[in-house]
């Protein structure tokens, strides 16, 4: 079964995210599987990046290791990624500007930067030629590549375009008279449906508009920040406005103001600008003000590598705010996930006047599948606005308490009741109260909607045999490769299975530990120092896990460095 | 007193012979004075003891966090136009802990009014200093007497390209109601700071003490649209002090400049899930 | 033996502080033991407060619900809290102000508003009166209460001292001559040596100076503010600079500052105050920069019940702050706790040059006790900064890896060596870097300091039998009551111990497995919602307890609380 | 390039033709030429491109946060009044997120020297718009360009009563390292908002745009005492704009008017914790 591994290394600004995500769209519209994900610095030109591709006739969930084709842009990337590289892969380079590779076969020098020149005058075309020359390598069609270029230079002056064009055709007949005919890795496009190449802060954007989302602020912040850049795009054609704020204590307190007079209300960032929402998120708490929040990890403490991955922030995101109150943690494990899930947590919000947060990482949200079109059929905007009805007709009371713990919420404005809320404790019609006993009310009255959330859980994701000898656990990003390990243990003969988790919050504890029962090892995979779903796992139902698999060196996991460890 | 459709019977919880009364008075009056009812005003607080008003009148009341009343306000009138949105609190919350949201909201200019409490003090948690306390102002934390500068919020907005920058003082209802109106009346954001006396812990700056100061520029013919006159008068601080409209300039409101903002408001328009198959094709 | 209950009821504003200031002070130095506690809400004048005083011939630890004597300043007041008195109770009040109560023998009209404005023409004096008054009843000397006030007012105007004391004569004469005979209570004062009557926040602040804290920035927030206050009237005579910052965000980033530039350094705040210094937290983590942080909890969420108190922020001071990093946090049980633990925690945060919380809340910041002095001769303050030694004089390096996890550090300025700290990961040099090798020694290096932390634990406090029936578990303010329950039960013969925990992280896993074994039945004690402790416990050992007691009306518990609901 | 004690053999990370190496040049010319040892400085820097600059060059340094620099910079200088202390950071920065400590440590005029590297948008985050962006510069986030007021940090910093507020050009590594210098030496809070390009994301302030425009304060013998005229030269922006030391006035320090600041720094200061027995009268 094809599974084919490209790799392109290079500076920060020599393009390699243009080369990739034009490669991945190709492949994609190929009719195959990709897996497409990237490692950069917190810099804007220079240093060392990467963007890998992987290429599969089956469904593909994660990086893998081992490399086919790299592209290296400029000598270090040989240097890095050289060791990479399978017996039959080839190195795609500039012999005019890296030396060549050591003893290897696949050495295919390309003048990436003179044919450059040649088609358009300009260094910058290099991405093209290269992409050519990858095509060219393996005999695919050179059209597709024509065609995307064609959409992505169609708005830019028609040189550009032009140039770029004859830099790939170059790069592709180069790379096709001189190599081809030495590497052996052949792909060829097939027939298919379109599919959906996305990553998962685009699911959530996505999830976001599908949800009715109308009002978004937020203060720029990787690896958050795309997503505000997505729906900053689409303001006009879906009726949402996206406010860049001058802080995070501003962006969720707008964001909490938006909601409270009616909006679908949504904020992104990532564990710093995070720290500086909890306070809000309280408020968000005791004023029932329905928020969602897009909490999108990069490693810490503090600014740590703010460009890299890791899951260091779930029990921050469960405790953080001061007191006691509500939320609901969505932990995403696929683009899927995150579009549905992101919707969902719009719906929940409203219903439970809750805040909602999507708990994500840089991997998850840089990380580029192409997957079935999202079915939106049976989706629904659910907004829970009370109508003024007889029983709120006389004496509105916005936290008027109630057996479900949801008050009936209006609109201000939109009737004659006024709607009062408070970040004090309150009376049921919103204002501050010392009475002790309303207090007691107020509090076990938003207690109370846990009991409607738990009715409407995403249950842990059991995949593979209920009585497995070897049961594989996580939350969010590490869903993916998680299943590439299931799949290649179980191809071994091995019983094993995933129990992946979309919510951690409220904690699934029923379903956890009938699974727990049944299986006899467990072992936790989580992208942090500590295993915070252990913890959380032990706190909720007093089980364990037998083993733990950390990684918290800012790169995701892949298959084989889990199988190393098990 | 005059009875409004924005009265309540809470009965407030500041000290008999605080400025804040005399606020909620002004504040009541400029609202029925303007026809508007209860429900389509919105008054955003903070915390402290100015940020307890809208619990003692009838409106639509985010009682907030302190510090963040702006922002809140922020949010929501540019969901829901239609409404009246204040944002509202002392010079403590929405000066200090609030400073940054102050600044930038001025630039932005949303179409929200700004009541600022100004007391000089943190009254709520016992008389700290507060920026706008004077140099010398001794308190049980300054205990040497407050030795920064004090921060002119009025100056401050100027700098900051306000479109409507104007004080008045809890000892003249009719003074503040009618600023409150204009403040409404303008189109973006207006800022008010309103001097008062906090009868518990600012012993320095009372009722005497400003009554005896204040003056209108409306009884100089004050030219509200002469900048750099402006700067100048609001720099008066001390035998006198000037209340009125300082300075006032039309400048587009954030919400006439954006276009997804103009037309029905965002609250009122329709969504659907399945528009979101039209960016599919984006993806492929 | 001796246990008085005085409760004094009025408004904010009519001086109950300074009453039940004086008279737990009159008694203290008379020789009892003295709890005082208040509860008032959250404005300046008016509403309804009060402030209650137990006189008891043994040590006390918490307050009590039955009442002997109920000064009451206000109408209200007597509705309030006559249900509290017991038979042989009695009532001060002022005919001329309040209806009398009903059906009750020790009614004591006195004309306390009269007698103030006769003694000194001002209804202020009412305090004074009320103080003489309630002496008078008891059968008091007199000397002390004069002494008092000289002491208070002497530096205000002679008028005012001696209308005063002509005020509170008034009080105690009228009260001898028309009840003192009606009230069966009597106290004398005894021969007694020198105790501090302090409260919680006293004690904290009283425990930073004796560890040399010279640099402390705060912005005010309830019921943390006090702290700032004492230690600002210090400044001169114990060389500590007091900021009032322009907000938290600010305060926590000084104190990293003036901690980095080799000060000793403090900062003290509640919940929400808390919730916004979460991200310098994180950076105290990241750059190993000490920081003591006294979180004085209220109720929340946001801005919940102000003055009231409550235990609600556990796992969110365990948890604040992105990404993983180390932290002690303590949860001092009582002044003399708030004290030492104060102090200690100053050395530790040098020492392993972390952030240390004191998790403290409204109730002990705000109760009075009177104690035994602080022994002081054993106190140091250990300041860990390396010598500019051989080994570090070549290039210093800030976060050099050791086996301990501690880098040396040095003052800035202080050497020809540079002193280089980042919020980024970084080198061992300080500089950032994206090295994931060096990422992940500089992780492990700073967890590595619990190593050592561990070995300096505080543990649990178990008083009583090993192998009791009933083990009442708590943490913080709650210490005081809980030894009153369990000696209440083992004086009716039950066998009962208490398990305190003055720091519950890191959590003292060995200590509390060895204890749970031995006892029967477990049940934890705590002023929220949803049982932090017992979260922490089964996330940390496995162990659950069999029961808890919770209450999160913002009031602090009493025994008879407890009591009836074991 | 001259060599100075500051130098070290770091890498930047920024682009080619980044104005902050310009800015890392002038700092270090301006320290070496004021006979600083790397040792006696300390360098306060946010998150940003413009933050990372203390790590390119001998100092030492507390790299914080994003926004948070100034009260940093202040706690530090506050016990450890022997060093150089400065705060430095981007636009977006300085002015954006940690402009609450922007206003307020204005007013307490601490001695610390700001550098503000204002390339009038967000670099690192990769170009959205910053306070100081021109209305109408548009981005990704911006799409329809910027639609908010320009902050002219240099007009709030007047209102705010600095003591010293300047603005110089990455482009002019002379005047920069002069003004740099004297900002130094002024005892209090200097203000130095540097003008900079960046190539990779603001396409309309460019090198060319900024050294087409500015001319130098000096150059027209302006008076730094003149406030009102300082204010109306602060707002000269558009076809030229002025560089240079815009007003300058004596105030007296934070640390000079503190008494328990006066004398020997505290951080040298003798402690012990049996003083603490000298305040146990007071509990008795
Ligand atoms: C984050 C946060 N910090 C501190 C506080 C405590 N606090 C409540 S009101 C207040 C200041 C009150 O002063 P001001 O805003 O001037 O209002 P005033 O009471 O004088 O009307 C403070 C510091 C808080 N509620 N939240
Ligand atoms: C709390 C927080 N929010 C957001 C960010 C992300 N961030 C890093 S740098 C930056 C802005 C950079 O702009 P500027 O300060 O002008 O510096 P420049 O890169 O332009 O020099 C932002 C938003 C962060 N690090 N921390
Ligand atoms: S403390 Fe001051 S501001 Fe607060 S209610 Fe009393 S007088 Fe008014
Ligand atoms: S992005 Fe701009 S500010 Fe950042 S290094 Fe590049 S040119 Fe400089
Ligand atoms: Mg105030
Ligand atoms: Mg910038």
């Amino acid at each position: 079964m094809l599974d084919f591994n490209i790799k392109i290394g290079g500076q920060a600004g020599q393009g390699m995210q243009t080369i990739g995500y034009i490669l991945s769209k190709i492949f994609s519209r190929g009719g195959y599987h990709i897996f497409s994900n990237q490692d950069y610095q917190s810099r804007i030109r220079g240093g060392h990046n990467f963007f890998q591709i992987r290429v599969a006739a089956n469904p593909v969930f994660a990086a893998t290791d081992k490399v086919d084709l790299l592209i290296a842009l400029d000598e270090l990337s040989i240097a890095e990624h050289q060791a990479e590289l399978k017996d039959s892969g080839g190195i795609i380079y500039d012999a005019d500007k890296s030396a060549p590779p050591v003893a290897l076969s696949g050495r295919f020098n390309i003048p990436l930067e003179k044919l450059a020149v040649e088609a358009g005058g300009k260094k910058v075309f290099v991405n093209s030629v290269a992409s050519g020359a990858a095509l060219g390598l393996l005999g695919y069609d050179f059209k597709p590549l024509e065609k995307l270029l064609y959409a992505s230079f169609s708005k830019k002056k028609p040189e550009t375009l032009t140039a770029n064009i004859k830099a790939a055709k170059a790069g592709y007949q180069y790379a096709e008279a001189n190599y081809a005919s030495r590497f052996v890795h052949k792909l060829k496009p097939q027939v298919t449906t379109p599919r959906l190449m996305i990553n998962g802060n685009e699911a959530i954007a996505l999830g976001a508009l599908a949800a009715g989302c109308n009002f978004f602020a937020a203060y720029p912040m990787t690896p958050a920040t795309s997503i505000m850049v997505y729906l900053a795009g689409k303001q006009q054609d879906f009726n949402i406005i996206v406010e860049q704020a001058e802080d995070e204590l501003a962006a969720l307190n707008m964001v909490l103001g938006a909601s409270y007079a009616g909006a679908r209300a949504m904020t992104a960032t990532s564990g710093g600008g995070f720290a500086l929402m909890t306070e809000a998120l309280s408020l968000a708490g005791i004023t029932e003000t329905p928020a969602v929040i897009a909490l999108v990890q990069r490693p810490g403490p503090a600014t740590g590598l703010p460009t890299r991955t890791e899951q260091g922030d779930l029990l921050f995101a469960l405790h953080a705010g001061h007191g006691e109150f509500q939320r609901i943690i969505f932990t995403p494990g696929s683009a899927e996930e995150a579009f549905y899930l992101t919707h969902k947590a719009f719906n929940l919000a409203d219903k439970y006047q809750i805040p909602v947060l999507i708990l994500s990482d840089q991997h998850l949200a840089d990380s580029y599948r192409n997957i079935e079109p999202f079915d939106l059929s049976a989706l629904k905007i659910d907004k829970y606005f009370a109508k003024e009805a007889p029983e709120v007709a006389r004496e509105y009371q916005r936290h008027k308490i109630t057996a479900s713990g949801i008050s009936p919420r209006l609109i201000p404005g939109k009737s004659r009741q006024l709607v009062v809320t408070d970040s004090d404790e309150h009376t049921e019609d919103g204002h501050l109260t010392e009475d002790l006993d309303m207090r007691v009310n107020m509090v076990d009255k938003r207690e109370r909607k846990y009991q409607g959330i738990m009715a409407e859980l995403e249950p842990p994701v059991l995949s593979g045999a209920a009585e497995a000898d070897l049961l594989l656990i996580g939350w969010g990003s590490t869903c993916g490769v998680i299943s590439e390990v299931v799949q290649r243990l179980n191809a071994q003969g091995r019983r094993v299975s995933q129990l992946h988790f979309p919510q951690v919050w409220p904690f699934p504890k029923a379903a956890v530990t009938g699974i727990f029962k049944a299986v006899k090892r467990k072992v936790l995979i989580e992208n942090n120092r500590t295993g915070q779903l252990a913890q959380l796992l032990r706190a909720e139902t007093g089980l364990s896990v037998d083993d733990k698999i950390l990684k918290y060196d800012g790169r995701p996991f892949t298959a084989a460095y889990i199988l190393e460890r098990l | 007193m005059n009875q409004t459709p924005f009265d309540n019977d809470v009965a407030p919880a500041w000290c008999p012979g605080c400025g804040n009364f005399m606020i909620l008075t002004a504040l009541k009056k400029a609202l029925s004075g303007l026809d508007l009812k209860p429900s389509q005003v919105l008054i955003c607080s903070g915390i402290g003891q100015a940020a307890k008003l809208p619990h003692y009148m009838k409106c639509n009341t985010f009682n907030g966090l302190h510090g963040r009343s702006i922002p809140v306000a922020s949010g929501a009138r540019l969901v829901n136009p239609e409404l009246v949105v204040m944002a509202e609190g002392g010079d403590g919350d929405i000066y200090g802990e609030g400073g940054n949201h102050f600044m930038h909201a001025i630039r932005k200019n949303i179409n929200i009014t700004l009541l600022a409490h100004n007391n000089q003090v943190y009254g709520l948690t016992k008389g700290q200093a507060s920026p706008t306390s004077e140099p010398g102002f001794t308190t049980k934390v300054q205990t040497e007497g407050v030795k920064i500068s004090m921060l002119d919020p009025l100056t401050t907005a100027l700098s900051l390209n306000a479109g409507f920058v104007a004080r008045s003082f809890s000892g003249d209802i009719e003074h503040l109601a009618g600023v409150i109106q204009q403040a409404i009346g303008y189109r973006g954001f207006s800022l008010v700071d309103i001097l008062m006396p906090c009868v518990s812990f600012n012993k320095l700056n009372t009722f005497k003490w400003y009554k005896s100061r204040v003056y209108k520029l409306e009884d100089i013919n004050w030219d509200t649209s002469n900048k750099p006159a402006a700067y100048e008068k609001a720099e008066e601080w001390g035998e006198k002090i000037p209340i009125g409209i300082f300075y006032k300039q039309a400048r587009p409101a954030y919400e006439d400049l954006v276009s997804v903002l103009k037309g029905k408001p965002l609250i009122d328009r329709e969504y659907s899930p399945q528009k979101v198959g039209e960016l599919f094709e984006e993806f492929n």
